[in-house]
C-alpha cells in the first residue's frame, strides 16, 4: 500500500518505582535495536519499527496491568518487558497469554516463571539463575578461594542467584560463612557490611545490583577494610563499578553472560556515544530482547505473536550465523533469504527449555580499574 | 584473648558507622521534631525536603567543579552547601506561603497538616526527579579517608583495621556543631526563646507581641538548613538517590519519636538508639567475640540474633517498647 | 445544583470516564474495553480499601498508615488457602514449623503473664529475661531445622509450606481475618499506650509485616513469589478453546480473544462490585444506627463517652479491625486478580499513601465518598501518565527536534503521576476540604 | 454510699492526693471545698476512673471500685459531669441524651445489620424518654439544635440530663459554677436540689462558690494539701479556723486604701 | 466543633502525628497594619459601637461599646456567651470589626494587627492558658517584654516588688506554679510590657476565695500606680465593688452602664445578673 509497514514494539518498564533509575538505560538499549532494525530497512518490507514506553511500575501489579492492555490498544506487535518479576508474572497472566502477545523480558529471572502457563509466548533473555551459580562456584574454586561471605539484593533475581551460589560452592567444597540480604533503594549498609565483615572469608560475593544496594555494600566493605576482593555475578558486571568504586576493586571477578563471539565489547562500541549508561544493569538484555522479538518476526515472516512466537527460540539458537550487535540488518537478509542465524547479541544468548538463556558465561576480572575478559566458560 | 583487636573490630564496624549513620538520622529527626514542636503537625514531606537540599548541592558542587573550585582535601559538596541551604529555604518559604499559610489562618487543625505535607510530599517527590532525574549521582570528591583500613594497620601492627572515612569523620563534626550552634539558638537568644513561646501557647505569644507568621518563617529556615545538611551529608556519605530519601523518612520518624517527638535533646538520642540498634542487633559478634573471648569459649555460629533482613524491624520493635515504659518518648516529648 | 445531583454527578463523571475509555481513542483515551475494565477492577478494590480506612479515619479519627501491611496478609491468606497442599512440606518440617510457633507464643504469654502476676522488682526482671531468653533459643532451636526442611522441597517452584487447597473464594474472607489478627495485635498495643500512638505503630508494624512475607521463604516463598495462583474464574485461554463460548462469542459480534478477555475481567468487576456494595451497605447500616451514634459520640468527646459507659479503647479496637480487615479482604482480592503474590512489590507510597489520597479526596467520613475517591484516583493513577505525555508532547511541540530539554522532558513523563496526585490533594483539601462527597 | 479510704496519688514526686479518708451518705449532697491544688480534682478523677490510685481504696455500697475504668463504673451507677462542658458537639441535644444508656442493643454491629426492627422499637422509647427529659429542664425548644451551637449553660444543663437518661446512683459535678452566670447557677442549682429529692440521686459538687454551696450542700469537706481538713456543715466550716487560713481568707485589704483614694 | 470545615480532625489525637499541645484558637483580624489616624478627645481606651463576628460567622457584638479611662479600674460583667470575651478580643484586634471603632490614646488603631497595639501599649492577660507553662518564670516575663528593645531590668524589677513570690520561683518552670501563682505571672508577664492599659479576662474563674482576695488585692495595687485596667469578671459582686465603671453585657450589647456602686445598687442588674 505504497506506505512502509510500522511494527510497534511496546516496551514496558518501571519508569518509576524502585528501579526508575535503571530503567531508562534500558529502554534506550531497546529502542537502540529498534532504530538499528529500522535504518537497515529490511524488516518486513521496510518496515518502521516504533517504540512505545510505558510504565510498569516496577512494583505496581495494577499499573503494569493497565499499561500491558494500553500497548495491546495501541496495537503493540510485541511486548519487550517486563523488567521486575513481579510485574512480569502479571503481564503475563492476566494480559499476555490471554490475548497472545509475545513478551521478553530482559530482567525477570524468578525461576517461578519457568514453570508458568505461558503458550510458548514468554522469554527471557537474562540467563537463568541456576546456570550462573555453577559457573560462579567453578570460577571461585578454581581462583582457589575456600571460603566466601555472601550477600543478595532481596528480590527473586538476588535470593535465586544466591540459593544457586550457595548450593554450588558448597557442593564442590566450599565454605560460605555467611549469607545476607540487602535491600536496594536504603542508603545506609553499615549492618550488613558489620554481619559479613565478622562472618569473614576469603572473598564477599554480592549478587546485586552495581547500581543500587550492590553498590553501597562493595563500597562500605572496602572502606572499612572487610573485605578487598569481591565476587561479581552478572549484575554487579559493568564499567560503571570501578568508575565509582575506585583502584580498590582491581583483582575482584566475576562472570557475565557472554560468548566468543565478542558482542558485549561490540555493543559497548556500539553504544558508547549514545547518551544513555550502556553499562548500566540489563541494558545489553533489553537490546537483545528487542532485537529477538524483531528478528522473529522477520523469520515468521509476521508481526502476529501467533505466527512468530514459535521463532523466537530458532533465531536465538545455534544452528546457523552467528549475530552480533549492530549485524541485525544481516540477520535480517539472512533471515529474509530464508537461511538461518544464531542470535548472540550483546549477552550471547541462548534460550534453553520454555525460553529462558542459558547461556554461557564471560568469565571477568577488573584490571586497572577496566572489566577485562579472562576466559569463556 | 586479643581485647585490643576486639575493641577496632567493634569500633570499626559499630561505633564508626553508627555513629555516622546515628548523626544523619539525628539531623533529619531535629527536623521532624521541630516541625512537630513549633508548628505542630508530622511532616511527610521532611524526606523529600532533605532530597531536595542535596538536590541543589550536588547541582552547585558540579557546577564548582567544572570550573575547577575545590575544598581541598574537603568535598567541594561543602562549599556548595550554603548555596543548597539557601535554596532550600527559598522552597520551604514557598511552600508555607502557597500551601501551609492558609491552613494556618484557618486555625486548621495539625492532622489536616498532616495530610498537607502527604500531599506536599508528592509534589516534592515529582519535583526532585523531574528536575535531576531518579537515577544515583555521585558528587563526593577529596579526600577518602582520614585512616583508612590499611594504614591503621599499618600504624599499628594489628591485625583488625580501622578506617574512618572523611565523610564520616565530617558527619559526626558538623552534626555536633550543628547541634550546639541550634541549642544556643534556643535557649539563649530572643529568636530562640520565641519559637519556644510559640511552642508553648501560640495565643498567648501572640498577645506578648510576638509576630506568629515570624517565628513559623524561622522554624522553616532552621528546617530547611537542617534538612539541607542531613540531606547531603548522608548523599556525601552514602549516595544520592531521591528514592532513598522518601525511605528514611521511617527511620527518621522513629528516631524522633523514640527520644520523645518535639524534644530536641530526645531527637539527637533517638537518632543515635535508632542507628546503633539497627546495626548491633542484626550484627553478627563472632569475630569481636573470638578476638575477645579466651580461645575456648570462641563461638562457633555467627552468634547474630536477627539476620539483616529484620534491622527495620528491630527499630520498630524498639520504639514500641520504649513507648510501652516511657509513653512520651525518651526525653518528655513535646517541649521545644 | 443540590447536593445530591452534584454528588450522583461525579459518580457519572468517573462512569463517563471509564466508558470513554473502552470506546473512544481520542486523547488519552486508549478505546479498549480489556483497558477500561481493567481500571475499573482495580477501581474496585481501592474503593473497598478506601471503605476500610474511612471506617477507621472518618467514623473514629484512626490514622492507620499500615495499610500496606493488612493488604498483604490478605494477599499471604490467598497462597495460604488456595494453593495445593504439599504433603511433603507437612510431613518433613510443618509439624516443626508450627510446635515452634506455639512455642514462641507461649513465651511471649508467659513473659505478659509474669509481668502481670508477679511483683516488680529484681527478681521479676530476672525470672522475665531468663524466660524470654530461654523461650527464643527453644523457638530457634526447633524452628531453623524444621524451616530448611521446607525449604528444601523443591525450592524453584515450592520450597514453602503450601496451603490448603480450598476454593479461591474462601481466601476472601481468610484474608480479613488474619488481617482481623493482626490489627487486634497491633490495636491491643497501640491503642492500649497511654498516649496514642497508632500512626507510627502501623507504619512500623507494616514494614514488619512486609519484612516477614519477604524473608520467611517457608511460609509464601518470600521474594520468589507465588505464582499461578487458582482463580475463581475460567482461564481465557481455555475460553478461547471452548467451541461453545467461541460460538456465543460470534453470535455477539466479537472475536474469541476479546470475548474471552472481556468476559473474565466482566466477571471479576461483578464479583467486585457485590463485594463492595455488601461492605457498602454493612458500613451505611452500621453508621445509622446507634452504633454510629455512639461511634460518632466517641469521635466527638472521648473523655465524656467514656464517662458515660461506652467503653472507648474497645470500641477503637473494634472498629481498628473491622477496617483491617476489609483491608485484608481486599488485599486477597487483589492477589486474586492478580493470580499471584509479589512480597517485595508492596511498598508505602502505592499501598498506604495513595489510599489515603483516595479517603481524603473522596470525602473522610462517607462512604460513598470513600468509593468515589478511590474509583476517581485510581482513573488518575493509571491515567496521569497518558495524559502527562500528551501534555509535554503539547508542552514541548514547540522546540526544536533533539533539544536536550525536549527529551528531559518528555522522559520525565511518567513523574508527572506522584507530582499529580499530590497536586490534586493540595487543591482537593484547599477548595472542599471534607472531600468531593463530604460527611453530612 | 462511697467510702475512700487513705488514698494517695501520687504523680512522680509530688502527693496531690496525700491520704485522703472520706464518707459520703448516701441521698445527701456533699460539696467539695478547698485550695487550688488540694487535689479535689485529682480525687474525683480516681474515684471515677480516669487516674489510677498509687494506693489506697475506694469502695461503693461495700463494693471495691478502686481504679475500674469509667465505663464500668458508668454501668455501676456512679456518673460525673465535667468542669467544662463535654458536650457532644457534632450530635443534636436529643442525640446526646439517646447516646446515654447504656447496653443499647443497637450498638451491637451484628443488630444494625440483622436485628433492625428491635433497635427501631428500642430507639423510640429512647426518644420519648430524652424528651422527658429536655422537659424536665425546660429546655424541650433545643431539642433538635446541635449541642455545639447551644449556649454555655444549656450546655450545662444538657450534661445533668444525660445524668437523667439512666438511674445513677451518685453524681460527680466538678466545678459547674466556675464561669457560669450566677443566674443561671441558681437555675442549675434547682434542677440538681430537684433530682436530689425527686430521684434520690447522691451528688458530691466541687465549687469555690460559696453562695452556691451555701444553697445545696450538706455536709460540706474542706481539703487542702491532698487530705481531709474538716468536714460538717457550712456554718461549721466557715467558723474553721484552719479553714479561713487555708481557704476563705478575711476579705480585701485593699479595699479601704481604694476607697481612701477616691 | 466548630463548623469550619479545616477543624474537622475526627477525633484525632494520635500523638505521633500531632501536637496539640499549645495550639492557638485566637485569630488576628488583620495579618498586615493598616494605618492609624488621630482622633480628639474620648476616654483613654474606647471600642466605640463595635458590630462585628469571628470570621465570617454571624455578628456576636452589636453596637457594643466599652471604655476606660486614666486611673480607671472597668469591669464587665453579663451571662455566659454575652459576648464579654468576644468584646476583649475586638478592642485587641482579635476580631472582624465589622463597624465601629477601637481609639487609644487618642489614637484609631483600629486597623492594627494584635502585635501593633501591643507596642502601643495595651497588655492584654487572657482567660485561660495565660502563662508559657514549659519556660520559667523568668522567661515568661522576658516574653513579655519582646517587644522592647530597651533595657527591661528596671521593670522586671518592679514586677518582683509587686508580686514577690515570683521573685524566689523566678528560675522555675510557671508550670509547677499553684493556680494564684500562675495568675500572677500572667499579669506580670502583661506589665513587662510598661502598657499603657491592662486588660484581664476572669483573673479569678476557678480560684478559691482566699486566692481572689489576693488577686484583687494586686489588682488594686496595680491600678493605683495609675494604670488602666479593663476587665471582665464573673464574680461580679466582688468585681462591681472595686470598679470604677461597670459595664452589663446581654447577647453582646450593652444592657446597663454606670458606676459600679450604681449597678451593684440597681434591682433589675441585681435580679438578673447577680444572683438577687
Ligand atoms: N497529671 C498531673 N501531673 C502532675 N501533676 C498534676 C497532674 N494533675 C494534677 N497535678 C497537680 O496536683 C495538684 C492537685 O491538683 P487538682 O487539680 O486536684 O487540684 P484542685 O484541688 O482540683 O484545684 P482547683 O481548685 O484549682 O481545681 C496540683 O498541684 C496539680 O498541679
Ligand atoms: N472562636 C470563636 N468562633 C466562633 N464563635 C465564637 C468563638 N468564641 C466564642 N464564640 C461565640 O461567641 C459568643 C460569645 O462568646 P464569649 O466567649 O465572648 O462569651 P463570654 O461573655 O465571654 O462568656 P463566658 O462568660 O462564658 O466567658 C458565644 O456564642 C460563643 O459561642
Ligand atoms: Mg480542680
Ligand atoms: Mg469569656
Amino acid at each position: 500500500d505504497g506506505h512502509a509497514k510500522e511494527v510497534k514494539l511496546g516496551i514496558l518498564l518501571g519508569f518509576t518505582g524502585p528501579i526508575e533509575s535503571l530503567t531508562p538505560h534500558m529502554a534506550a538499549g531497546a529502542e537502540m535495536a529498534a532504530a538499528e532494525v529500522t535504518a537497515s530497512g529490511k524488516l518486513l518490507d521496510s518496515a518502521t519499527v516504533t517504540t512505545m514506553r510505558a510504565d510498569s511500575a516496577c512494583v505496581d501489579n495494577g499499573i503494569a496491568i493497565a499499561s500491558a492492555e494500553k500497548l495491546l490498544a495501541e496495537g503493540a506487535n510485541g511486548i519487550m518487558g517486563s523488567d521486575c518479576s513481579g510485574v512480569t508474572g502479571a503481564v503475563l497472566q492476566n494480559v499476555a497469554v490471554p490475548n497472545g502477545m509475545v513478551m521478553i523480558s530482559p530482567s525477570a529471572s524468578s525461576p517461578g516463571l519457568t514453570t508458568m502457563e505461558d503458550n510458548g509466548l514468554f522469554f527471557r533473555t537474562t540467563p537463568s539463575d541456576a546456570r550462573q551459580g555453577e559457573v560462579m562456584a567453578q570460577v571461585l574454586k578454581d581462583r582457589g578461594v575456600n571460603s566466601i561471605a555472601l550477600t543478595y539484593t532481596n528480590n527473586d533475581y538476588g535470593k535465586g542467584l544466591s540459593d544457586s551460589i550457595k548450593s554450588n560452592f558448597e557442593a564442590v567444597g566450599g565454605e560460605v560463612t555467611i549469607v545476607a540480604a540487602h535491600e536496594d533503594g536504603k542508603g545506609d549498609y553499615s549492618a550488613e557490611v558489620g554481619a559479613l565483615a565478622s562472618a569473614g572469608g576469603d572473598v564477599l560475593v554480592v549478587a546485586g545490583y552495581l547500581d543500587q544496594g550492590g553498590l553501597g555494600i562493595i563500597q562500605g566493605a572496602l572502606d572499612s577494610g572487610a573485605f578487598d576482593t569481591f565476587g561479581l555475578p552478572d549484575g554487579m558486571v559493568g564499567d560503571s563499578l570501578p568508575t565509582n568504586v575506585g583502584p580498590d576493586l582491581d583483582g575482584s571477578f566475576g562472570q557475565i553472560a557472554g560468548s566468543q563471539s565478542k558482542g558485549a565489547e561490540v555493543f559497548a562500541e556500539l553504544a558508547a556515544g549514545k547518551d544513555f549508561d550502556h553499562t548500566s544493569a540489563y541494558v545489553g538484555e533489553s537490546y537483545d530482547a528487542a532485537a529477538l522479538i524483531l528478528l522473529a518476526m522477520q523469520a515468521a515472516n509476521s508481526t502476529a505473536p501467533a505466527d512468530y512466537a514459535a521463532k523466537v527460540l530458532e533465531v536465538a539458537n545455534a544452528p546457523g550465523e552467528p549475530i552480533n550487535p549492530g549485524e541485525l540488518g544481516k540477520a535480517l537478509e539472512i533471515l529474509a533469504a530464508g537461511g538461518d542465524i544464531d542470535y548472540q547479541g550483546a549477552t550471547g544468548v541462548e534460550l534453553i527449555g520454555p525460553g529462558e538463556s542459558a547461556g554461557s558465561y564471560r568469565e571477568i576480572e577488573i584490571k586497572d580499574g577496566k572489566v577485562t575478559t579472562v576466559q569463556y566458560r | 584473648m586479643d581485647l585490643l583487636n576486639a575493641l577496632v573490630a567493634l569500633t570499626n564496624f559499630v561505633i564508626v558507622p553508627g555513629l555516622a549513620y546515628g548523626s544523619q538520622l539525628a539531623l533529619g529527626a531535629l527536623g521532624v521534631t521541630l516541625i512537630y514542636g513549633i508548628l505542630r503537625f508530622s511532616n511527610f514531606a521532611h524526606g523529600d525536603t532533605m532530597a531536595f537540599g542535596a538536590m541543589v548541592t550536588i547541582l552547585v558542587t558540579w557546577l564548582f567543579q567544572s570550573v575547577g573550585l575545590s575544598a581541598g582535601p574537603l568535598p567541594t559538596a561543602l562549599l556548595a552547601l550554603p548555596f543548597g541551604i539557601l535554596g532550600t529555604i527559598a522552597l520551604a518559604l514557598f511552600t508555607d506561603k502557597t500551601v501551609y499559610r492558609f491552613y494556618r489562618q484557618q486555625k486548621a487543625k495539625p492532622v489536616i497538616f498532616v495530610m498537607v505535607s502527604l500531599g506536599v510530599m508528592f509534589i516534592m517527590n515529582g519535583l526532585v526527579r523531574f528536575i535531576i532525574g531518579p537515577g544515583d549521582q555521585r558528587f563526593t570528591d577529596g579526600e577518602r579517608f582520614v585512616i583508612s583500613a590499611r594504614t591503621f594497620k599499618k600504624l599499628t601492627g594489628l591485625d583488625e583495621g580501622l578506617a574512618i572515612k572523611t565523610t564520616e569523620a565530617l558527619t559526626v563534626v558538623t552534626a555536633v556543631i550543628v547541634v550546639a550552634v541550634l541549642f544556643w539558638f534556643l535557649n539563649k537568644t530572643r529568636t530562640g526563646k520565641s519559637m519556644r513561646a510559640y511552642s508553648d501557647n501560640e495565643d498567648l505569644a501572640l498577645l506578648s507581641g510576638i509576630n506568629p507568621e515570624r517565628v513559623v518563617m524561622y522554624t522553616w529556615m532552621i528546617v530547611a538548613a537542617l534538612a539541607t545538611i542531613a540531606g547531603v551529608l548522608y548523599g556525601l556519605d552514602k549516595s544520592f538517590k531521591p528514592f532513598t530519601y522518601f525511605q528514611l523518612l521511617l527511620p527518621i520518624f522513629a528516631s524522633a519519636i523514640v527520644g520523645g517527638l518535639g524534644n530536641p535533646l530526645g531527637a539527637i538520642a533517638g537518632g543515635f538508639i535508632i542507628a546503633f540498634s539497627e546495626v548491633t542487633i542484626t550484627y553478627a559478634w563472632k569475630k569481636v567475640l573470638t578476638y575477645g573471648l579466651p580461645d575456648s569459649l570462641a563461638p562457633d555460629g555467627l552468634v547474630q540474633l536477627l539476620s539483616t533482613d529484620y534491622k527495620f524491624a528491630v527499630s520498630f520493635a524498639i520504639l514500641i517498647v520504649v513507648l510501652l515504659f516511657k509513653p512520651t518518648g525518651l526525653f518528655k516529648g513535646k517541649a521545644v | 445544583m443540590t447536593d445530591t445531583m452534584k454528588h450522583t454527578l461525579l459518580f457519572v463523571f468517573v462512569g463517563v470516564m471509564i466508558l470513554l475509555e473502552g470506546m473512544t481513542d481520542v486523547l488519552f483515551f486508549s478505546g479498549s474495553w480489556n483497558s477500561a475494565l481493567v481500571i475499573l477492577n482495580m477501581g474496585l478494590i481501592s474503593a473497598i480499601m478506601a471503605i476500610g480506612v474511612n471506617i477507621q479515619w472518618g467514623f473514629a479519627g484512626l490514622f492507620n498508615v499500615g495499610i500496606m501491611g493488612f493488604t498483604a496478609l490478605g494477599g499471604l491468606a490467598v497462597v495460604l488457602v488456595s494453593t495445593p497442599v504439599i504433603p511433603e512440606a507437612w510431613s518433613s518440617g510443618g509439624a516443626g514449623i508450627v510446635m515452634a510457633l506455639v512455642m514462641g507464643a507461649l513465651t511471649v504469654v508467659a513473659a505478659v503473664m509474669i509481668t502481670k502476676f508477679m511483683p516488680a522488682g529484681r527478681l521479676r526482671a530476672l525470672v522475665l529475661a531468663v524466660v524470654m531468653i530461654a523461650g527464643f533459643f527453644v523457638y530457634r532451636a526447633i524452628f531453623d531445622p524444621s524451616v530448611s526442611s521446607v525449604e528444601a522441597i523443591n525450592p524453584a517452584l515450592q520450597g514453602n509450606i503450601g496451603g490448603l487447597g480450598l476454593p479461591v473464594l474462601l481466601a476472601w474472607p481468610a484474608g480479613g481475618l488474619l488481617a482481623a489478627g493482626a490489627a487486634w495485635l497491633i490495636g491491643k498495643t497501640a491503642l492500649g499506650l497511654r498516649s496514642d500512638y497508632l500512626a507510627i505503630a502501623t507504619l512500623g508494624i507494616a514494614e514488619i509485616i512486609i519484612a516477614v512475607l519477604k524473608n520467611e521463604d517457608w511460609l509464601s516463598r518470600g521474594v520468589k513469589n507465588v505464582v499461578g495462583l487458582p482463580r475463581p474464574l475460567p482461564y481465557e485461554v481455555d475460553l478461547q478453546n471452548d467451541p461453545s463460548f467461541v460460538e456465543r462469542a460470534a453470535s455477539w459480534g466479537l472475536d474469541p480473544v476479546t470475548a474471552s478477555t472481556v468476559y473474565v475481567k466482566a466477571g471479576y468487576a461483578l464479583m467486585f462490585t457485590v463485594v463492595l456494595l455488601a461492605l457498602l451497605w454493612m458500613a451505611q447500616m452500621a453508621l445509622k444506627s446507634p452504633w454510629g451514634r455512639m461511634m460518632r459520640a466517641i469521635r466527638d468527646n472521648e473523655t465524656a463517652a467514656e464517662a458515660m459507659g461506652k467503653d472507648v479503647t474497645r470500641r477503637h479496637l473494634q472498629i481498628f479491625v473491622l477496617g483491617s480487615a476489609i483491608c485484608g479482604i481486599a488485599g486477597a482480592m487483589m492477589t486474586t486478580l492478580d493470580s499471584q503474590l509479589t512480597p517485595g512489590s508492596y511498598n508505602p507510597l502505592r499501598f498506604t499513601f495513595l489510599i489515603w489520597v483516595m479517603v481524603i479526596v473522596g470525602g473522610s467520613g462517607n462512604n460513598f465518598g470513600a468509593v468515589l475517591g478511590g474509583m476517581l484516583i485510581w482513573f488518575f493513577w493509571i491515567k496521569v501518565e497518558p495524559m502527562g505525555i500528551l501534555l509535554m508532547e503539547l508542552v514541548t511541540s514547540g522546540m526544536a527536534e533533539g533539544s536536550a530539554l525536549k527529551a528531559h522532558l518528555l522522559e520525565s513523563a511518567s513523574h508527572m503521576r506522584l507530582f499529580t496526585m499530590g497536586l490534586i490533594l493540595l487543591l482537593v483539601l484547599r477548595f472542599s476540604p471534607r472531600g468531593l462527597i463530604p460527611e453530612k | 454510699m462511697i467510702v475512700v479510704e487513705d488514698l494517695h496519688k501520687h504523680f512522680g514526686g509530688f502527693h496531690a492526693v496525700d491520704g485522703a479518708s472520706l464518707e459520703i451518705a448516701k441521698g445527701s449532697i456533699t460539696g467539695l471545698i478547698g485550695p487550688n491544688g488540694a487535689g479535689k480534682t485529682t480525687l474525683f478523677n480516681v474515684i471515677a476512673g480516669v487516674l489510677q490510685p498509687t494506693s489506697g481504696r475506694v469502695t461503693m455500697d461495700g463494693e471495691d471500685i478502686t481504679g475500674l475504668p469509667p465505663h464500668e463504673l458508668f454501668h455501676k451507677g456512679l456518673l460525673r459531669t465535667f468542669q467544662i462542658a463535654h458536650e457532644f458537639s457534632s450530635m443534636t441535644c436529643r442525640e446526646n441524651l439517646m447516646m446515654v444508656p447504656g447496653n443499647q442493643s443497637g450498638e451491637t454491629l451484628w443488630n444494625t445489620w440483622f436485628g433492625r426492627k428491635r433497635i427501631a422499637d428500642e430507639e423510640r422509647a429512647l426518644r420519648a424518654k430524652a424528651d422527658e427529659v429536655l422537659e424536665f429542664l425546660t429546655i424541650s425548644h433545643i431539642a433538635d439544635l446541635k449541642a455545639g451551637q447551644v449556649s454555655g449553660g444549656q450546655k450545662k444543663l444538657l450534661e445533668l440530663g444525660r445524668t437523667m437518661m439512666v438511674d445513677a446512683k451518685i453524681v460527680f459535678l466538678d466545678e459547674v459554677g466556675a464561669g457560669v452566670n450566677r443566674t443561671l447557677l441558681y437555675t442549675i442549682a434547682d434542677a440538681i436540689k430537684r433530682l436530689n429529692e425527686e430521684r434520690g440521686y447522691t451528688f458530691v459538687v466541687i465549687e469555690h462558690d460559696m453562695e452556691f454551696i451555701d444553697r445545696l450542700c450538706d455536709p460540706v469537706i474542706c481539703m487542702a494539701e491532698g487530705k481531709k481538713l474538716a468536714e460538717g456543715t457550712l456554718d461549721e466550716i466557715k467558723a474553721n479556723e484552719q479553714v479561713i487560713e487555708a481557704y476563705l481568707g478575711t476579705g480585701l485589704k485593699n479595699k479601704d486604701k481604694l476607697e481612701a483614694d477616691a | 466543633m466548630s463548623d469550619n470545615p479545616y477543624q474537622d480532625d475526627h477525633g484525632n489525637k494520635d500523638a505521633s502525628i500531632t501536637n496539640l499541645k499549645g495550639a492557638g484558637t485566637m485569630q488576628p483580624a488583620h495579618q498586615k497594619s493598616g494605618p492609624t489616624h488621630k482622633v480628639d478627645g474620648g476616654p483613654f481606651l474606647i471600642g466605640d459601637t463595635m458590630t462585628g463576628g469571628y470570621g465570617k460567622g454571624p455578628d456576636i457584638l452589636h453596637d457594643c461599646t466599652i471604655a476606660v479611662d486614666k486611673g480607671e479600674i472597668a469591669v464587665i460583667v453579663g451571662p455566659n456567651g454575652a459576648g464579654k470575651s468576644t468584646a476583649m478580643k475586638a478592642v485587641f484586634g482579635m476580631l472582624n470589626v465589622r463597624s465601629g471603632t477601637v481609639r487609644l490614646d487618642g489614637e484609631d488603631i483600629t486597623q492594627l494587627t494584635p502585635q501593633d497595639r501591643v507596642i502601643k501599649g495595651m497588655g492584654f492577660v487572657p482567660q485561660t492558658s495565660n502563662i508559657f507553662t514549659s519556660m520559667t518564670v523568668e522567661e515568661n516575663l522576658e516574653m513579655g517584654a519582646f517587644i522592647r528593645t530597651d533595657d527591661f531590668r528596671d521593670t522586671m524589677e518592679q514586677v518582683y516588688d509587686l508580686f514577690p513570690i515570683l521573685r524566689d520561683k523566678r528560675n522555675q518552670p510557671a508550670g509547677e506554679l499553684s493556680g494564684g501563682q500562675r495568675q500572677q505571672v500572667a499579669v506580670g508577664r502583661a506589665l513587662m510590657t510598661k502598657p499603657k492599659v491592662l486588660m484581664l479576662d476572669e483573673p479569678t474563674a476557678g480560684v478559691s476565695p482566699i486566692v481572689m482576695d489576693e488577686l484583687f488585692d494586686r489588682i488594686i495595687e496595680v491600678a493605683r500606680t495609675g494604670l488602666p485596667i479593663l476587665m471582665v469578671e464573673q464574680n461580679a459582686k466582688q468585681a462591681l465593688e472595686i470598679a470604677d465603671k461597670g459595664y452589663v453585657l446581654v447577647q453582646g450589647r450593652n444592657a446597663y452602664t454606670g458606676t459600679g456602686k450604681e449597678l451593684l445598687a440597681d434591682p433589675e442588674v441585681r435580679k438578673s445578673f447577680l444572683g438577687g
